[in-house]
């Protein structure tokens, strides 16, 4: 086996592989190798301290990445092809980072209830982010499967994370199940498209075949192939299940439940992100010449999932199943925007705006979540908010921004990423679409603005009756970074509706 | 009648219905499990036969992550199952719907 | 004719292992079932020359996932057999899916041919180099992911399985 | 012009927002409420000091114009500040029953008057910002802003149903904002300028006009919007519930102020752009505000026993003059609706406000309760007088050239229609009057007797008389001087309006 | 100062006054009383020198414009303005000075004093109106001012109740009064009155119908003609001195002034109608007095009677009447020249009836009256002045405009010169009857028991009205004010002039000396012990309209906003909305209930949508 490893075959890896190119993964492997490490090396007592070695890690990479977000020579594939390094892989990179980096303070809070091994979580949350980003810019089927799987497994273990609590358990099992099932749905739609691409007696035929640049090359070539149409049909399932499109959206209220709250955090924001940066370079880039196919599909689960996410989330009283249930039909908004994609430019820029009021707004409403969670995590109901906005308005005040944001009520963040994903939707004349969208908006005010009057108007709840125990888990109190970070968000939210400056037009200049 | 690519195909194929029927049918948490992993040697199936009759390696060395990756899966899985299995006593997923509604 | 005769004693093999998995009311005797399945599909991997695969197939998942099931249905001590795998409700079910499965798969069969000669040569998965080459030069990033991927899913049964470290362990 | 060293604009609509910011930022309440005067009083003052300097000559350009990029621009939005003939007056109108309101919640005995009065900064911001702005996106945007603050006053501090009045109110207008948006939207891509700048889209779309079937479209959704938010029957059920709900000074702004955005929007935005359009739904619109709003809902109000939903109710009744005067597509009725809208919006305000201070005394709204309240409350039966009369369009008031000009305006339009409008003011005659007589004139009944005699009724403070007197002084002033809005609205609508009768009535192709 | 400025100053020095008694002097009622008063001399001193002066003379300033329609503030003043500002300055003035002793004891004098300002304001700008939109903007305001008036007692129900009801029903008229002026503005392209003298080309012939009656209907509120006429009656709940103002004198009267205004519009057809509404409503009214038991009330329906016949008047006589030859609009005179001799006796009586009512302690029953000659022996003479005048005794004023009328009618059209004279019979008979029982023979209560004779500044109107009303009449005096107008006032000659004489003077006899001799100082109604039935029927005609009114308020109005309303909350409000929220809402349960918590629940949904999606990429849809 030494034998084979000649010299020349050490300079073909050498120079096929371009790992500067994806240092920010690099260091946060490196980092997440580091936490275990600590551990071992480390005293007990100091472990507590290990939580913020891995904050701190990622902020200096943040910054890093931010200080030089526009390399020269952005554009162009690394890795023989597997990886695509372009803007918006810069950007979901950053997201990624950013998602991580609030999930690991959110753990902070969580984990500071449980009985439970600290570092691992964070080492899964590290490995996972990096994971993700490679998954937004993979440019190859076997990378993203693998990427993909990393990711997966990843969360199978943080969503049961709460090992002693059954319903995490029993989360993790669904999710499991449900997650094995839609890889394998994926991967054979991979396989097939594998098979036909490569097929030597179909014109174009290309050796590259699970290349998304040569996939698309084929099926350029290849119109109307039956077995690329059912491999890309299978691909686009295991995509929907990861961003929780209907049909596929079905197992979200349960494993949201379940899970710990800052994993739960993780699974609506990084993992829905990951699936929709997979989904536009599919759609976009893999599948391109089959947008006839595409289009259609993608049209009626956008408006779908956006009936059946509001609709659902309707009458929930579980907060998390509740902001599950919105997230999917958040999904449905984002799906406009990827199929506005297709055809108009300006809808990938709304994509990621969408994204990012998202992750403001969404970690805003889990940060309050994961402080008036009591121990028993999956157990988060309406009622629990009543008061919020007496007993801690800095809370309530956050969370309303969160939830208007959420809602699409200006001047908060996710008002203007609706806004831009309207206006693609409209400059791409998806008229059905929108109406659907818009039945969408007014259904969703209804569990949102229950959700802001839990919180606000019945602030007022009758005093105990003696012998009644208040049934409400006790509030954790907010530590300084918690806060920080929490009021961060909503006046990020608040400032990006405002005013978008260079990011908007980063982002919507194509 | 020569075996062509077609027939490894539809074995595939039908491994993979079998593997989701099996996943749909089954109550017991372990079987489901085992069918899952069924459709994804299914998968390699295909992608073995497509790696053969297209002359590519590719087919071949996704394999390789493939059985990889769903070893991986398979041992974090089995472990949440008898996690599961020691605070609740079934394996049966009929009964775990304490997530419902 | 021999390597056809051989492809259907493997299919067989393969399938019939398959819907031993599915109907087999004992959870021992399911995975005995997947284990046959396992060794058809291996052979079918031989038919197709990757024969480094297929010893993989057998080692990977014959010895150790099939062996980890086997050892997991008895810690857990699950008595499969206790009940039919058809219950009155899903039995309708049941049916109406396997009818879609079986339309899916004729749809497949009708739609799904695909038109290709035996290149000529030696498969190209019968090289052992190339698995080498291929996994040190093009699939290097993989390799390494995966390598993540198993360290964390090392961890993760750790994390998972270990005794309550509040309840047991603290004490 | 303005002498001013800084934007005046960009003043009025920040300073109420910093006001609140520097509250949300926990300033003490000794501090906010000091500063919220400042808040209230400057765009108040601004607002006057533009309507002041506004130049005779100024057609249908606008002054005070002032740009700032916000990170838009790659989608041709900017915050495009600037004041025409048509915004002018309404820009008063928000500075002054802003004033007037935010004094009558400072001095109100509100629980968490701080927050209370944050909110409100808000909604002052927003109603500034909407009327000054050129940019029809921001114009939207601020609608949202200042709408966003009603919703949670209505839910926090609401009277009876508030849970109820809060959800119908924020799903309706929701509603309707979605659909103006949309229908912004659409004029914003259709019409292929790349900018929501409404002086832009003005010179592209009448340089090359959208085809009549479109602009039908996009006329129907923005009509439908705006109208959800103007209280167009059959779409108004949320109106007289909201206000029957919201705190007195939330009411005053929403309906004196913040419901003629719809309005707003369909003279500055919807009629000039969409001229074809608006001529094939003239009748779909001129036919629900006259049945629906002005005789189905003017003889709603007449059966209402509560006096803020018989307030509410006769707030969507007289949206139907203003609807009516839309549907004639002439730049006569705009006028008169633009006349209109400021002038049910001060005697609106007004009418909100004396409600409260009523209730203050009666502790009911019951009308069936009330009665001789005068003999107690002389002042306040004064004022309550004056601002049914001005409500129900007695001259003198600013409310009588509203009607009269969409009157004279709609006989064109339709005689029958006007006919049963110019009825409508007799209803409203009969059902204001009434309700003057009902809690004031007469001997008083026991229930009032006992409320009396246990809290003798005090007649207005001065708390509730300042902001009382702000709005009745220009409802007067317009009145007796309406000339000082309408020569600014003609020039600003003549430009930019085509003739009456130029356009046909039924066009069913475009360009 | 000139003659423009000086009309400026006469309309705007009432408001002024209002102003400040609104602003400041509402509890200083001793000082708003003195303001009110000299601001009413002064103007009517202007006045009467701008009528004097003989200066006629139009001007006018935009007030509001958008493209070509503006509403405009502009005086038209000629010898019909001239006619109407007399009477208004001049009798308003002495109804200014009666209220301070008439309301020296009422706490809101302030108030009291303020309206009649804002009235004096608004009925000069109806004066000096140039174009119709003005008039239609005054019109409105002394409604108001009249709304503010009647309720000045407000805490009486009745009273609310009346003001209420003069609104309504004036906004009813105004309803058609608007409409015509629209109408007006659309066929002829302007309001402006001398315009309109110039351009008027009749429209299309339904127009030319159309728009005089709808204009019409607005006199027909503001004058109180039928089926309008029901709101006069109940507006006596009104300080009396308000009652001579605005329910006698002025106010009502300024519908036949429009009409006058408006005369080049007129067309026969519509001249037709309004003068059988006039004559009916003059009918109509003199029978309803006659069994009315409030000395309000019987002058009011006298003032509906004498309304009537100028209306009738302007009807009969408008456009088509000829005198040697010569189209003169004869109506207007008449009418005219009826409104100011009815303007001086009317508020005379009123004055005199507030003088009375004042000494009895507002007592208004006139049979708790009687035997008031000698207690109130400067009331009792200038009243019967009153009394002669509208009854036409020869020499009077009432006998000169009434003749005038009567001569119209009886050359235009026999019917309605035989209604019109047995008005006059009824005239004498309830005005001889209301004069006899309250001031001759026995008091008949307490209160009358104890009256005196009031101070001078209630007897100097009386005295100052007594002679207007004696002399007023005469050429001399109507002629020095009217100008032109008194040229229009037909005379009689020949044949007609003794017709006229004989049949005027017959049946003032009869009608006086039948109430003479029937009402022999009775504490009860002789005419309901005698003929009950015919009280009974007379009772009944003027209680009908009420009835109906009311019938219609309460019973179809109010129920039919109240079926509204009720569909509204019932279908709007709740099926459809409710209805629909609802629906939504089972969805979101059963979407709730589709999460059964059952993997394999879940594992359907997926074969589910891959079966939909492979099904699609087979081409099955």
């Amino acid at each position: 086996m030494f034998a084979a490893m000649t010299p020349e075959l050490l300079q073909a890896a050498a120079a096929s592989n371009q790992w500067g190119a994806i240092f920010p993964e690099l260091a946060l492997g490196c980092l997440a190798l580091l936490l275990l490490v600590l551990e071992i090396l480390l005293p007990k007592s100091a472990h507590a301290r290990i939580p913020v070695v891995a904050i701190l890690g990622q902020l200096v990479l943040l910054a890093v990445l931010l200080w030089n977000f526009a390399p020269t020579g952005l554009e162009r594939d690394t890795f023989n092809g597997l990886l695509h390094h372009s803007r918006d892989g810069q950007f979901m990179r950053a997201f990624f980072l950013v998602s991580s980096i609030l999930v690991c303070l959110l753990g902070t809070v969580a984990l500071a209830k449980q009985k439970l091994p600290r570092v691992e979580f964070y080492h899964l949350v590290l490995v996972v982010t990096a994971a993700m980003m490679l998954l937004a810019q993979s440019n190859h089927f076997v990378l993203l499967f693998v990427a993909l799987e990393t990711v997966t497994v990843g969360f199978y273990i943080l969503v049961s994370y709460f090992r002693a609590s059954p319903l995490s358990l029993e989360a993790g099992l669904k999710y499991l199940i449900m997650g094995a099932l839609s890889s394998a749905l994926l991967l054979f739609g991979i396989v097939l498209l594998y098979g036909v691409a490569g097929n030597p007696a179909l014109p174009g035929h290309t050796a590259e075949a699970m290349n998304f640049n040569a996939l698309n090359a084929f099926l350029a070539a290849n119109p109307d192939n039956f077995l690329a149409k059912a491999g890309i049909v299978l691909v686009l399932a295991g995509v929907a299940f990861k961003i929780g499109a209907f049909p596929f959206q079905i197992w979200i209220p349960d494993v949201y439940q379940g899970a710990p709250t800052p994993v739960t955090a993780f699974l609506a924001v990084a993992s829905k992100a990951a699936g929709f940066a997979v989904l536009l370079v599919l759609t976009l880039r893999a599948f391109a010449p089959y947008a006839t196919l595409t289009v259609p599909i993608l049209s009626v689960l956008a408006a779908a999932t956006i009936l059946f996410g509001n609709i659902a989330a309707l009458t929930q009283h579980n907060v998390k199943r509740l902001i599950g249930l919105s997230g999917v039909s958040h999904a449905g908004f984002l799906l406009i925007g990827v199929v506005a994609a297709v055809s108009t430019p300006l809808a990938l820029g709304a994509v990621y705006f969408y994204l990012a009021a998202y992750l403001l707004a969404t970690f805003a409403v889990f940060g309050v979540m994961t402080h008036v969670a009591g121990a028993n995590d999956a157990e988060q109901e309406l009622d629990h908010y009543a008061g919020l906005a007496r007993d801690n308005p800095f809370l309530a005040a956050v969370l309303a921004v969160g939830l208007g944001s959420l809602a699409g009520i200006p001047p908060l963040a996710g008002f203007m990423g609706k806004l831009f994903v309207f206006i693609a939707a409209f400059k791409a004349g998806l008229y059905p679409l929108l109406t659907v969208a818009i039945v969408g908006v007014v259904i969703s005010i209804y569990y949102y603005f229950g959700w802001i009057k839990a919180a606000f108007f019945e602030a007022w709840r009758a005093p105990l009756q003696e012998g009644e125990i208040d049934d409400r888990p006790a509030r954790t109190p907010v530590a300084w970074p918690a806060g920080v970070t929490l009021g961060l968000l909503a006046l990020c939210t608040v400032l990006l509706g405002f005013y978008q400056g260079s990011f908007g037009e980063w982002l919507l200049t194509r | 009648m020569n075996i062509s690519l077609n027939h490894y195909l539809l074995l595939s194929a039908l491994l993979f219905a079998i593997g989701f029927f099996g996943v749909l049918l089954r109550k017991n948490t372990l079987v489901i499990y085992m069918c899952l992993e069924l459709m994804l040697t299914a998968s390699t199936l295909a992608l073995v036969a497509f790696s053969r009759y297209n002359g590519t390696m590719d087919g071949n060395v996704f394999v390789f992550f493939i059985l990889t990756v769903a070893a991986a899966e398979v041992a974090v899985g089995l472990a949440i199952i008898v996690a599961l299995f020691r605070l609740r006593q079934t394996a049966q997923v009929d009964e775990l719907n304490a997530l419902k509604h | 004719m021999t390597a056809n005769l051989m492809f259907y004693v493997f299919t067989a093999l393969t399938a019939l292992g398959a819907l031993g998995v599915v109907f087999n009311r004992n959870t021992v005797n399911a995975a005995m079932c997947f284990l046959l399945s396992l060794v058809g599909l291996a052979g079918l991997f031989v038919l197709l020359e990757a024969y480094l695969l297929a010893v993989l197939l057998v080692f990977v998942y014959a010895g150790a996932v099939v062996t980890l099931f086997l050892f997991i249905v008895m810690l857990l001590d699950v008595k499969g057999g206790r009940r039919s795998p058809f219950t009155k409700g899903t039995g309708l079910a049941a049916t109406v899916a396997a009818a879609l499965i079986a339309l899916g798969l004729l749809s497949l069969y009708n739609h799904g041919r695909i038109a290709a000669a035996l290149p000529a040569g030696p498969g190209s998965g019968s090289s052992l180099k190339g698995y080498a080459y291929q996994l040190f030069t093009t699939y290097l990033l993989p390799v390494q992911i995966v390598g993540f991927l198993l360290l964390m899913a090392m961890l993760g049964v750790i994390v998972i399985s270990k005794r309550q470290a509040g309840t047991e362990d603290g004490k | 012009m303005s002498q001013l060293p800084f934007d005046p604009l960009f003043v009025s609509i920040a300073t109420p927002l910093a006001v609140a910011l520097a509250i949300a930022f926990g300033l003490p309440k000794r501090y906010s409420v000091k500063l919220a005067y400042v808040g209230f009083a400057v765009p108040a003052l601004l607002a006057l000091h533009c309507w002041y300097h506004f130049p005779a000559g100024a057609g249908a350009d606008y002054v005070f114009a002032t740009q700032y990029s916000t990170g838009l621009a790659s989608l041709g939005i900017s915050l495009k500040l600037g004041l025409n003939g048509i915004a002018l007056p309404l820009f008063v109108l928000a500075g002054l029953v802003g004033l007037a309101a935010g004094l009558y919640a400072i001095q109100s005995q509100a629980e968490r008057l701080k927050h209370y009065l944050m909110l409100l900064l808000i909604m002052q911001g927003g109603l500034m910002g909407v009327f000054a702005s050129v940019d029809i996106f921001f114009f939207y945007f601020f609608h949202e802003l200042a709408l966003i603050p009603t919703f949670i006053m209505v839910g926090v501090w609401g009277g009876r149903d508030r849970n109820y009045a809060a959800m119908k109110l924020t799903i309706y207008l929701t509603l309707g904002a979605m659909l103006s948006l949309i229908g912004l939207i659409a004029i914003y891509v259709k019409s292929g300028a790349n900018s929501f700048d409404l002086v832009t889209l003005r010179h592209t779309l009448v340089a090359t006009p959208l085809a009549g079937g479109l602009q039908k479209h996009l006329f129907g959704l923005l009509m439908f919007g705006f109208g959800i938010l103007v209280s167009l029957w059959p779409f108004h059920t949320w109106a007289p519930l909201g206000y029957g709900a919201a705190p007195s000074s939330a009411a005053m702004l929403h309906a004196g102020v913040l419901k003629k955005f719809g309005l707003y929007g369909l003279i500055q935005i919807a009629l000039p752009l969409l001229p074809l359009g608006a001529s094939q739904w003239t009748t779909v619109l001129a036919g629900l505000a006259v049945f629906g709003n002005i005789l189905v809902v003017g003889f709603i109000t007449m059966a209402q026993r509560d006096l803020k939903q018989m307030v509410g109710y006769s707030s969507v009744m007289h949206m139907g003059y203003a609807f009516l005067g839309i549907a004639c597509l002439s730049s006569l009725g705009a006028g008169g609706v633009v006349l209109l809208m400021v002038a049910h919006g001060l005697s609106v305000a007004l009418l909100f406000l004396l409600t409260t201070s009523i209730h203050h005394r009666t502790h009911t709204f019951d009308l069936n309760e009330m009665g001789g309240l005068a003999q107690k409350t002389p002042v306040l039966a004064a004022f309550f007088v004056a601002a049914t009369l001005a409500s129900i369009g007695l001259p003198g008031f600013a409310n009588f050239w509203g009607e009269l000009t969409i009157f004279v305006a709609a006989w064109t339009y339709s005689k029958v229609l006007t006919a049963c409008a110019v009825g409508g003011i007799i209803i409203s005659a009969v059902y204001g009057l009434r309700t003057a007589a009902r809690v004031f004139f007469g001997t008083p009944t026991e229930e009032l007797a006992r409320v009396t005699a246990a809290h003798p009724p005090a007649d207005l403070r001065w708390s509730e008389k300042l902001p009382a007197i702000i709005l009745l002084a220009a409802l007067l002033f317009i009145g007796f001087w309406p000339k000082s809005l309408s020569t600014p609205l003609n020039a600003a609508l003549h430009p930019a309006w085509p003739a009456p009768g130029a356009l046909p009535l039924q066009t069913t192709s475009g360009k | 100062m000139t003659p423009v400025t000086q009309a400026l100053l006469v309309l705007l020095l009432p408001l002024v006054s209002a102003a400040v008694i609104a602003l400041f002097l509402r509890r200083q009622g001793g000082i708003a009383t003195l303001v009110s008063v000299s601001v009413a001399a002064a103007l009517a001193a202007v006045s009467l020198n701008l009528i004097l002066g003989g200066e006629r003379f139009t001007a006018s300033m935009e007030w509001l414009r958008f493209g070509n329609f503006a509403v405009s503030l502009g005086f038209k003043f000629d010898d019909l303005a001239a006619v109407m500002l007399f009477v208004v300055s001049f009798v308003g003035f002495f109804i200014h000075l009666f209220s301070t002793g008439y309301m020296r004891e009422d706490a809101a004098r302030g108030r009291y004093f303020g309206g009649l300002s804002i009235f004096m304001f608004a009925m000069l700008g109806i004066v000096f109106a140039d174009n119709l939109f003005m008039m239609f903007i005054f019109w409105e305001l002394v409604g108001f001012s009249s709304y503010l008036l009647i309720g000045h007692w407000h805490e009486r129900q009745s009273a609310s109740d009346a003001a209420k009801k003069a609104f309504i029903v004036n906004r009813v008229g105004d309803f058609g009064f608007l409409l015509g002026i629209l109408m007006c503005y659309w066929v002829h392209g302007t309001v402006n009155l001398t315009e309109l003298g110039a351009t008027h080309d009749g429209g299309g012939i339904i127009y030319s119908r159309l728009i005089p009656l709808l204009l019409f209907c607005g006199a027909i509120g503001k004058s109180a003609m039928m089926p309008l006429q029901v709101w006069l009656p109940d507006a006596m709940e009104g300080p009396t001195p308000v009652s001579a103002l605005i329910h006698a004198a002025t106010m009502v009267a300024a519908g036949i002034y429009m009409l006058c205004r408006i005369e080049v519009l007129m067309v026969p057809d519509a001249l037709q109608v309004i003068m059988w509404v006039g004559t009916t409503t003059a009918l109509y009214a003199a029978l309803c007095a006659i069994v009315q038991r409030d000395i309000k009330k019987v002058l009011a329906y006298s003032t509906l009677s004498q309304l009537g016949y100028m209306v009738a008047a302007f009807g009969l006589g408008s456009s088509s009447f000829e005198l040697n030859g010569v189209a003169i609009a004869a109506g207007v005179g008449a009418a005219m020249f009826h409104l100011t001799t009815h303007a001086f006796f009317k508020a005379l009586l009123f004055l005199g009836s507030g003088s009375v009512i004042h000494g009895c302690q507002h007592e208004q029953d006139i049979f708790k009256m009687g035997g008031l000659k000698s207690k109130m022996p400067l009331t009792f003479w200038t009243f019967t002045i009153g009394v002669a005048a509208i009854i036409g005794m020869p020499g009077f004023a009432g006998f000169f405009s009434k003749d005038a009328i009567l001569l119209l009618a009886l050359q235009k059209n026999p019917a309605v010169f035989a209604i019109l004279a047995l008005t006059a019979v009824l005239t004498a008979f309830y005005m001889v009857r209301m004069w006899k029982l309250v001031f001759f023979g026995a008091t008949r209560s307490e209160h009358a028991a104890h009256a005196h004779e009031s101070g001078f500044s209630m007897t100097l109107p009386l005295i100052v009205l007594a002679v207007l009303s004696a002399v007023g009449g005469y050429s001399g005096i109507f002629g020095r004010i009217a100008g032109s107008v008194a040229y229009l006032v037909p005379h009689a000659e020949g044949a007609d002039h003794t017709t006229i004489l004989i049949v005027s003077l017959a049946v003032m006899i009869v009608g006086a000396g039948s109430a003479w001799w029937f009402y022999k100082s009775d504490a009860t109604d002789t005419l309901e012990a005698k003929s009950r039935g015919l009280f009974r029927g007379l009772t009944v005609l003027k209680e009908s309209f009420d009835v109906l009114y009311d019938y219609y308020v309460a019973k179809v109005q109010q129920r039919f906003a109240m079926l509204l309303n009720f569909l509204e909350q019932i279908f709007l409000a709740g099926l459809i909305i409710r209805g629909c929220a609802g629906l939504v809402g089972l969805m979101g349960l059963g979407g709730r209930a589709l999460h059964v918590g059952s993997l394999h629940a879940y594992v359907y949904w997926f074969l589910f949508g891959l079966v939909l999606l492979w099904a699609y990429a087979a081409g099955v849809f």
